[in-house]
């Protein structure tokens, strides 16, 4: 099940939902990304500057289609009772929560790598940019080498 | 008619999310597209430089630059993801 | 932060307090581990039988020690803001809930990983031990030797 | 005085949880005090068999056969964990 909302969520919600839908789980996994409070500047030599909000433009209809490709992915990789993943669009603030994913199956090694599977795809592969707003500044966050690393342990299994 | 999608610091540097042009005679592939748009505005210039990396999607799916292009696609330019 | 209790918990109240004592976190992953409806028993060639009820028996003083030993190496190995280890003992049912992980930290990989390794420990090195009773039969579980050999990735790095 | 606890499958088999022992002169390690009550319980040879793997620990630490045994340690046995 996907979603990509303005609106904030609740882990205890999407749990209890999760948990209901999953049926005879031994193992649910959720990670829940935040908005942290301070990002370094991408330009080299800046200093880091407190960031007072945090925009997340997305390319609808293609969000949706990669959201669901990466959630068919990890079904077919491993034996998954129930999944759930939303994202945040919009204008965002420190401590925010950004994104869900929640996995559940029959043992726990099933239910974290699949977890942890759909974020390194969500990170580099879905259509989602983030602007960071300082009083001064407006930069677009560059891709990070380590989530395009973090793609490579998946292509082998 | 070809619609044209623009994303993120792409759309910022363009100044515009999208457009729709009549698909020219000479375009079949993704690059043939960015070499036409190259030719009409010399904006784009700043968008497809060594410096940055662009990805295209062609209906919604990424693509190379050698990928067909055909009449009444939907093509859209955009930086790296960083969602997540 | 650890618990050792009969009482059910509630992953609503635990994620929000983990958030909050977690501050600047990017990423918080949560473990839970619940009952599961059929086991297989153990002994070769039967079948398998649903299971009305799991008792959890621990070694009271050792177990506390265990989780603090289990929590301060995930410390130790893995930039983490927050930790939370909750098992539950005493007699549970099908679908209760039985144990909670829950990790914060900067960013995703230390967080998946920290409650990964929390887990596999916990699974074979702190003094848990689940006997599944049916109608008609109450038997020690066997510990798998998937839960040792999931202890062995840990052991470079 | 040694304090001894049994956990799971092994305080089962024994009928008793924990009991009390004063050191004897001969037991200086895990292994000494297994062979001691070996020889003062038939029921541990049901315990202590071929078939099972019985953990030890002391001051509520796992330990090896060798590790020593002193007056007032806390001893436990007990059969691998199956905690999670």
């Amino acid at each position: 099940m996907i979603s990509i909302q303005n609106q904030d969520f609740s882990i205890a919600d999407e749990y209890a939902a999760l948990r209901h839908r999953a049926g005879d789980a031994g193992a649910i996994v959720t990670f829940t990304g935040l908005v942290r409070e301070v990002y370094d500047v991408p330009a080299e030599g800046s200093e880091s500057a407190a960031v007072s909000s945090l925009f997340l433009e997305h390319y609808p209809g293609m969000t949706e289609k990669c959201l669901q490709e990466i959630q068919q992915q990890a079904e077919a990789k491993w034996p998954l009772l129930a999944t759930r993943i939303i994202h945040r669009v919009g204008e965002l603030h420190g401590k925010d929560q950004i994104v869900l994913v929640a996995t559940a199956s029959a043992h726990r090694l099933a239910a974290f790598e699949a977890a942890e599977f759909i974020m390194d795809y969500l990170k580099s592969k879905a259509p989602f940019w983030k602007q960071q707003k300082t009083a001064t500044s407006s930069v677009w966050v560059e891709s990070r080498d380590s989530d395009k690393a973090a793609i490579e342990r998946w292509q082998d299994s | 008619m070809l619609r044209i999608q623009y994303f993120a610091s792409i759309r910022e540097t363009l100044g515009r999310s999208d457009e729709e042009l009549e698909l020219p005679a000479q375009v079949g592939s993704v690059q043939d597209l960015i070499d036409h748009l190259l030719g009409v505005n010399p904006s784009f210039q700043r968008v497809f430089s060594a410096q940055n990396m662009v990805l295209t999607a062609v209906n919604q799916t990424v693509v190379d630059l050698d990928h067909p292009i055909s009449e009444n696609d939907e093509v859209a330019f955009f930086p790296p993801m960083t969602g997540g």
